[in-house]
């Protein structure tokens, strides 16, 4: 783990990256990363996100400000940029049912190749996916799913890494953590090391490449 | 009693104690309001607890404690919080007894439509097409009609959720279950007859000689 | 959840019952069910644990008392019990590597049907297994495992059912519990609700049947 | 010094700052004696922990704090657990930046057989098939031979671990490599000459011109 400023962190970051950002209608979002990747119009981004939060808040920062050009979603519904965005054909979304969302991304940073899920047997979500059977049901095939870079944000975090969320922020961050070449996270709380109880650690130390420290939240 | 209030206290009956209970935006999220708490149910919200609560005083809000609209709520006691693959295995392995969704159709053999109006705007499916493929019991919470149109279909037009049936249909007039796959009129409203159902439903339903009243 | 004695709850438990057992080498597996087990004589088990342990510790006790017809697990090498058994036929022994042995248990527990693992593609492991690409990388597809009962030990458990592990004791009680009809856990700790944190809590209370109460460990 | 210590000595040194290691038992565990704290490895425990620290004073040892052979260990500061699907995981996907293993054979391309012999006792393969599929980096710590038979074989006759070959085996005489996937001799021990690793050596390797000595 390396400690670095937001401005250097979000530099590492190249035009047309793939970018996982953790957060649930913006709840558990790096909003301090997402502000500089505004400021350094970072643009035609591929986000893989679950939602596309609202106008001003978490990822829908991005799209006010146009940088996305690619998104992978479980549901847009609250964010009308997002959806004008779409229709318009600016932006090219995928969207997909939440738990398979999840165990794409889980798989992707566990080294599977996929799960067989039920979900979307039947519906259009199957079209162009393998159907597999075991012991006779039906499953859909779906992929790992991974990024160049995961936007994490933690409650605390230590000097060396550990990561610990804090209620429903926590949802997709532990498994982004794990399905991005390059991990940078901000925290609420930056704590000396042995602060966080082994027990408590959500996303251990080695997982974690730059944790933002010129300004916390 | 309006007809959401309606539809809310019939499928609070459907609860039992120890339930863990999945609640859709809308209607659904009303059924809380109808069930005691002595009853031990839990309330899952799929962005990653387990013990919701009423929402917050004002003032007692935290950011970081939200449904999965992203509203704050609150955590009762002996809550537990988790991560979406965690959340999403709840759901899809059935340890979710039951989940109550709202519905754009629901045909004759219990196939459930809501998500998607074809040539209209697509918000996503979200989490629906998880919880009615994995959760042990799938109600669907809605009103019978829409614009005069019944919403108990023959046939799905609209894309289907999940090519798994659902359990069982609350409505403002109706209680439809799903035995041997045929919809079933099982219960009407109070004060709605069975000849006013059935002029409202477009699927041919099974109807047993008698249908009884909702108790609300 | 509801509170049972340690007799009543084996007595759930019939003679050739499917049973998972948490534990890593004897650490973190429920002792006082097992030795409940043994007492009552519950035969032609089918057991799922990582490993044999050793002769009189964890599920070790099982072999000392010849009550296993079938072992799933991915080492037997210290326990010479087990491995005699094994020789002589008595008991039938499945060996697969311990990541597929966890994946397949979480599979099980969050209605997965498989998942795709590079673990094993071309040696003796791929036997008789569907082998998929995907983006031209083979995996084996490795199906789901669930058990009639898990029986899971606990360092902190609520009256709820929440369960809390410690240290290296958790290891595979968490996906066990997920992955069984019938749950049953031990705890070093009886607390009362609200004592874990929502944060600290591992196995959500709802995935519990029973707890053992009438002595702790 | 003796052949378990040179093998050791030279595989910490393959170890860089920040790594995530998993040690297999046998001289693979020895490995941690001969790493620098300043150089903050990390050691993972398989059976999850990350952060192993040296076996406990007498009296300090806990028995719900093991390793994976279930002896008693000590946990660093900033240490932390997970359970096994987390620990396999982070095997599975190459977070474990290096593993070292004992080996039985290694053939000239790199391929590892280190779970079973055919006719005898065969107690499962543990972990090991997945650090060897997962991992980063694998490295096989091992004597040249056993018996007199050269371990460094020109094709496995023993069932192999993965279809994936291993980076670099360092023996009691000799550390090999596999660029371009051909066995390569890319060291000798203190003291050991080219011609008295080959005479021991099954596989034909590569001999670059220049074959350094171990610096240890």
């Amino acid at each position: 783990m390396k400690a670095v400023s937001v401005e250097e962190a979000v530099a590492m970051i190249p035009d047309g990256a793939s970018v996982m950002v953790g957060g649930f209608m913006g709840v558990g979002t790096p909003e301090r990363l997402l502000d500089e990747v505004v400021r350094q119009k970072k643009g035609n981004l591929t986000v893989i996100c679950n939602d596309a939060a609202t106008p001003g808040k978490g990822v829908g920062k991005l799209f006010d400000a146009t940088l996305v050009s690619r998104l992978t979603a479980t549901h847009i519904g609250l964010n009308p940029k997002a959806q004008q965005q779409m229709l318009a054909n600016r932006i090219a979304v995928d969207l997909i049912p939440q738990g398979t969302f999840a165990e794409r991304i889980r798989a992707g940073g566990c080294g599977l190749g996929g799960v067989l899920t039920p979900t979307g047997v039947g519906t259009l979500v199957a079209e162009g996916k393998r159907q597999i059977e075991v012991d006779g049901k039906p499953y859909l095939l779906e992929t790992a799913l991974r990024a160049q870079f995961a936007l994490v944000h933690a409650f605390l975090a230590d000097y060396l890494g550990n990561l610990a969320y804090a209620l429903t922020s926590r949802n997709f961050n532990p498994v982004m953590a794990m399905a991005a070449d390059t991990v940078i996270v901000t925290a609420e709380h930056i704590v000396p090391v042995g602060v966080i109880a082994p027990d408590h650690v959500m996303t251990p130390a080695p997982l974690v490449d730059y944790i933002i420290t010129n300004s916390n939240g | 009693m309006d007809a959401q209030e309606i539809i809310a206290r019939r499928v609070a009956q459907e609860l039992r104690a120890g339930n863990l209970v999945n609640l859709g935006i809308g209607i659904p999220t009303l059924v809380a309001n109808y069930v005691s708490p002595d009853l031990k149910v839990f309330f899952q919200s799929e962005n990653g607890l387990i013990g919701t609560g009423p929402i917050p005083e004002q003032g007692m809000e935290h950011p970081l404690l939200t449904d999965a609209g992203g509203r704050p709520i609150s955590a009762l006691p002996g809550a537990c919080t988790f991560d979406s693959a965690m959340s999403f295995g709840l759901i899809r392995a059935g340890h979710v007894d039951v989940t109550v969704l709202g519905g754009l159709q629901v045909d004759a053999h219990g196939l459930l439509a809501n998500w998607m109006i074809p040539g209209k705007m697509v918000p996503g499916m979200g989490g629906a097409m998880d919880l009615v493929s994995g959760a042990k019991r799938v109600i669907v919470a809605m009103q019978h009609a829409a614009k005069g149109k019944s919403k108990i279909v023959k046939k799905c037009s609209l894309p289907l959720t999940s090519a798994r049936p659902i359990d069982l249909v609350v409505t403002d007039l109706a209680v439809i279950g799903f035995p041997d796959g045929k919809g079933t009129l099982l219960e009407t409203a109070p004060g709605v007859s069975v000849g006013e159902v059935m002029a409202v439903t477009e699927a041919e339903l099974v109807v047993p000689d008698k249908v009884p009243e909702m108790k609300l």
